[in-house]
């Protein structure tokens, strides 16, 4: 009998002991962010679209058309042509990206000798129709700047 | 440290081959697979290191041959392991169940019949179990083909 | 239910046309935590038989094993159970070295043993929190939720990934700890160590709970130990195996932590080896954390990785049980065999004989106290 | 003349208005009176539907807040607008019948579980004077008419065809035949202190509130109010990780709103009832009785959605041992206690 009692006493007070865990909590601020208006700072590492980054006075591209990213993509997102250039050298013809096949797994920009590729912070890449996510890196020119979506991060590390 | 000993294991298994092996245990028990049920149960009977515990238990394909592989834990001393290697012939492709000894061996022989198509003789429930009930072939066959499946894009 | 009262149902289903009812839970339901069927013949309220149906988030792993090279497969080997990756990627990582004869280096190591931990520590928490959601407590998922985000902007920070990180390389790890991240670590692990006192008063103290969890579902050793179940389940029904000690692989010899049993083998047991291997996961972490060497994070491999022919099967304490990597080389790029031996796959096996004979409320209980994930047992 | 502080003036005066208003245009008086019930009923629909609605709303921030998330905050200001919304979406959803659903009890389910409830919320005073429907054996009523609820939620899990409606339906029948038990048993105790069924009368006789002489008795009406709304940690009916939603699995648009509707209508009625029979119903200091009872309703109302917010599900089985074995003992031993107090008081 006092044992029954003294059990019940003691679920009494735990239960009591939960309550007063979700009271305390409805005075705490929720950690609720927001999304479209308040965002999260991306960390520098964080590995979003894969773009090819030019530099800002000769609006270069650094890609040889090595095939080492070709090669090392384990789901084919990566398609290189090439053509010979006037000296008859092998140059990038077309970089064309799936971005419907790509799992932001970042071996390419790892294996790019030549620092050539980069991930990007760009992650609201929805799009409506899925021929848009057939892209050809080495045709935008946009200058990946830090007002572009966060920035680009570093490939090396920080 | 208490391991089974290779001596041991070549005095119980004075026919099967027993290599020593880096891998997994400390040796590899290659038998023929109509002594896979006796095998087992020799090295269930091995005192104080019965290895009833059968961790993994698959297939893989070399040769002529699937070759049914077990890894054998001991459930008393988890230092106590074992390989075993068994040929199935790709022709017959069949094999005695393990059921009797280990309960999980129900479910991973079924993958091995989904995955390989070798059919084990005893087992209760023989059916897929990772794929649908209508899939043709094997699908780890390495002559198993399914250009669907198999075309990586881009490559 | 009382024994008078069921003994009367008894005399009045001699008379009554009764039939076993079959319920088909699942492959969409909220308790089964993925893409399961359980087909299961109820008589009344009462499990007569339970027959799981899987398969559907078969994504042919193994096969896509042998099309894969090597370093290819490490980002493949993240999906496999999603809120394990790391040992994922660290079992295949070390298959491979064991193939490859490959040195790994302490730092990368330590960087292993901590990351893995932290997920060892998330996935916990998430499986906490759906068990005490499949027992109706809705609440403390959202708690687990907001911890485990804290440890996955830690990931992020480190790999640039929130789940699928693809950070283990053969022979090491991709990427050196960023600034910060030891600080933030250690507050992490300042705010985690009095949460599990929430956990607590909110699920292992209630007397609702415990009243769900106790001798529900209860596994025996021998019945555990023929189904090849391993991890917090196996420790559970009272089996010290945790290959973290038992036979410590990696750095793991260098830190003093427990390995938790409990006897009894019922839901309340697993349940409660979880919250306290979430401790000494902390534990681990933090001594790691003090510990972390100098030097670099990878040896030197071969650009193409081409092991030698031969097989190496190597196993890791993930967080459900023991994940193996089963690989044969050919001397290719590529293994020519490509086996993955999952815990859910042995730790579901032995559902059918647990659910017999329980109530309905209690099959969500029991699957909730074996913490599978789907995926992992389909691959 | 303050009809804040005195609604029942309030009330009389608009049914004398009407009354003239009938006699104006030449009907006879009692044409005013149906009028008047008329329209007391749908100002209490009307009531209903925006306590519903306020509870809805007040439910879903509690339980955000609990869990540390914000709730709905997009439509209106901090989402105020979004009960709204969600009766708008749940009007114009398309209200199917499954074809292996039996039809006419399929549709009838929801308005059979909806309509009790509303049916004992007619009979509870919210002020002094302010009845909707005066019955002088109305804790009597109030626990007989709210009973039948249950069939409805038998029908909808029988005719829905679904094996989980089914179990859902059948638990809740167990469920709540077992707890009207001790609800009962523990009302007894009040009825013996206040010598009345007319619950009126009951909150008159409340010098201080019955809940100081009857703790017990109050815990145990608690306890079984919240397993007869089938709430957590009693919803074991509607078990969402067993039985996905019980027997409201397979309804959807306005079938579904009402039971939606009738679930918070019932937890009202029962608060309602258990402020008017352990807290004092209308009576406190300084503000208008009416104000007092719904605060303290609503404060009774916190407390079911923080139960519900804070626990775990019982078993069914369990559930069935806590009520039989536990509350109706208690609820009889508290009976007796009162009833050899009273005696030996006299």
């Amino acid at each position: 009998m006092q044992t029954m009692v003294q059990e019940s006493w003691e679920a009494f007070v735990n239960l009591a002991k939960g309550l007063g865990i979700t009271l305390k909590q409805m005075l705490v601020k929720p950690v609720t962010v927001q999304y479209p208006e308040e965002r999260v700072i991306w960390p520098d590492r964080t590995r979003g679209r894969l773009v090819m980054p030019r530099d800002p006075q000769t609006q270069a591209h650094r890609c040889t058309a090595c095939m080492m990213c070709e090669r090392i993509c384990p789901n084919g997102s990566i398609e290189i042509t090439t053509r010979a250039n006037e000296a008859g050298k092998r140059i990038l013809d077309d970089y064309i990206f799936h971005l419907e096949r790509c799992t932001f797994c970042g071996l390419c920009v790892e294996t790019c000798a030549f620092d050539a590729l980069r991930m990007s912070h760009a992650h609201e890449i929805a799009v409506r129709d899925r021929s848009q996510l057939v892209l050809h890196l080495q045709q935008e020119n946009q200058v990946f700047n830090d007002a572009w979506r966060g920035g680009l991060p570093a490939k090396k590390d920080s | 440290m208490s391991t089974v000993s290779l001596e041991s294991l070549r005095q119980a298994f004075p026919q099967a081959a027993v290599e020593e092996a880096g891998g997994f245990g400390p040796a590899v028990i290659l038998t023929s697979v109509q002594e896979l049920p006796a095998a087992v149960q020799r090295l269930q009977a091995l005192k104080s290191q019965a290895l009833d515990v059968c961790e993994d238990y698959t297939a893989l394909e070399e040769g002529d041959n699937y070759i049914l592989v077990l890894h054998l834990v001991a459930s008393a001393d988890v230092t106590a392991r074992v390989t075993l290697k068994a040929p199935v012939a790709k022709a017959t492709a069949e094999a005695p169940s393990l059921t009797p000894w280990y309960g999980i061996a129900n479910w991973y022989e079924r993958e091995v019949f989904d995955m390989y198509g070798i059919r084990f003789v005893g087992h209760p429930d023989l059916r897929r179990i990772l794929l649908p009930e209508d899939w043709v072939g094997h699908p780890l066959r390495k002559d198993y083909s399914d250009d669907k499946l198999l075309k990586r894009p881009g490559a | 239910m009382s024994t008078e009262i069921s003994s009367i149902g008894a005399l009045e289903t001699a008379s009554m046309n009764t039939e076993e009812v079959t319920l088909n839970m699942g492959p969409q339901h909220p308790s089964t935590h993925g893409a399961l069927r359980l087909i299961l013949r109820l008589d009344g309220e009462r499990v007569v038989s339970a027959q799981p149906d899987f398969g559907y988030v078969h994504r042919g792993m193994e096969k896509m094993g042998e099309t894969l090279t090597y370093p290819q497969y490490i980002f493949l080997s993240d999906r496999i159970d999603y809120l394990a990756s790391f040992f994922n990627e660290w079992g295949y990582c070390l298959a491979a070295e064991k193939l490859g004869q490959v040195e790994v280096p302490r730092r990368a190591d330590y960087l292993r043993v901590i990351v893995s931990e932290l997920m060892r520590v998330t996935s916990h928490l998430i499986w906490l929190g759906a068990m005490g959601m499949d027992l109706g407590a809705f609440t403390p998922l959202t708690y687990t939720f907001r911890e485990r985000e804290m440890v996955l902007d830690l990931f992020e920070a480190l790999c640039g990934q929130r789940m699928t990180f693809n950070y283990m390389r053969i022979g090491g790890v991709s990427r050196d700890l960023p600034a910060g991240f030891v600080d933030k670590a250690k507050a992490f692990l300042k705010y985690f160590e009095k949460m599990p006192d929430v956990y607590d008063a909110l699920l292992s103290k209630n007397p609702i709970f415990i009243a769900r969890m106790k001798n529900v579902g209860t596994m025996p050793t021998d019945m555990a130990r023929s189904f090849a179940v391993t991890g917090p389940n196996l420790r559970g029904s009272g089996t010290a195996l945790d290959l973290r000690q038992s036979e410590p692989y990696s750095v793991y010899p260098d830190f003093k932590f427990q390995v938790i049993t409990r006897p009894e083998g019922d839901s309340l047991a697993r349940y409660q080896v979880r919250v306290e291997e979430m401790r000494q996961s902390a534990a681990i972490i933090a001594q790691a954390l003090d510990g972390i060497p100098e030097g670099d994070i990878m040896s030197k491999v071969p650009r193409v990785f081409k092991p030698p022919k031969g097989e190496a099967y190597a196993r890791v304490e993930s967080c459900r049980g023991i994940q193996g990597f089963y690989l044969v080389s050919d001397g290719s790029t590529k293994p020519t065999r490509c086996r993955i031996r999952v815990p859910s796959f042995a730790n579901l096996a032995v559902m059918p004989t647990l659910l017999k004979g329980v109530h309905v409320a209690d099959v969500v209980a029991i699957m909730g106290s074996l913490d599978f994930i789907v995926p992992e047992i389909d691959r | 003349m303050n009809y804040i502080f005195d609604p029942a003036a309030a009330f009389a005066w608009c049914l004398e208005q009407l009354r003239t208003l009938a006699t104006l245009v030449h009907l006879p008086v009692m044409a005013g009176e149906w009028v008047g019930s008329f329209l007391v009923m749908i100002g209490l629909f009307t009531v209903c539907s925006v306590i519903v609605m306020i509870l809805v709303y007040g439910e879903r921030k509690i339980a955000a807040h609990m869990q540390s998330r914000l709730g709905p905050m997009r439509v209106g200001w901090h989402g105020l607008l979004q009960v709204i919304a969600d009766v708008i979406k749940l009007m114009l959803k398309e209200s199917f019948v499954p074809a292996a659903a039996d039809n006419w009890i399929f549709r009838a389910a929801p308005y059979v579980v909806f309509i009790p409830g509303f049916m004992a919320l007619i009979a509870i005073p919210m002020d002094r004077g302010v009845i909707p429907a005066h019955v002088n054996m109305g804790l009597l009523y109030i626990l007989a008419v709210g009973t039948p609820g249950v069939i409805g939620i038998l029908m909808a899990g029988w005719s829905s065809g679904n094996k989980y409606s089914l179990l859902g339906g059948m638990r809740s029948a167990a469920q709540m035949i077992s707890y009207e038990v001790p609800l009962v048993m523990s009302v007894l105790g009040v009825i013996m202190l206040a010598g009345s069924l007319d619950l009126a009368a009951i909150v008159e006789a409340q010098k201080v509130p019955y809940i100081i002489y009857q703790p017990l008795a109050f815990i145990i009406f608690l306890i079984a109010s919240v397993a007869e709304t089938n709430r957590n940690p009693f919803d074991i009916p509607e078990a969402e990780s067993e039985l996905t939603a019980g027997f409201h699995t397979e309804y959807g648009g306005v079938r579904f709103a009402y039971f939606f509707l009738a679930e918070y209508v019932n937890m009202f009625v029962l608060s309602a009832a258990a402020v008017t029979l352990f807290l004092g119903g209308w009576k406190g200091p300084f503000l208008p009785g009416w104000v007092w009872y719904f605060a303290k309703t609503f404060g009774i109302l916190f407390l079911f959605m923080w139960f519900r917010w804070t626990f775990p599900r019982l078993r069914s089985d369990q559930l069935m041992d806590l009520g039989w074995k536990v509350l109706t003992p208690l609820a009889f031993l508290n009976l007796i206690v009162t009833g050899l107090v009273l005696v030996l008081l006299k």
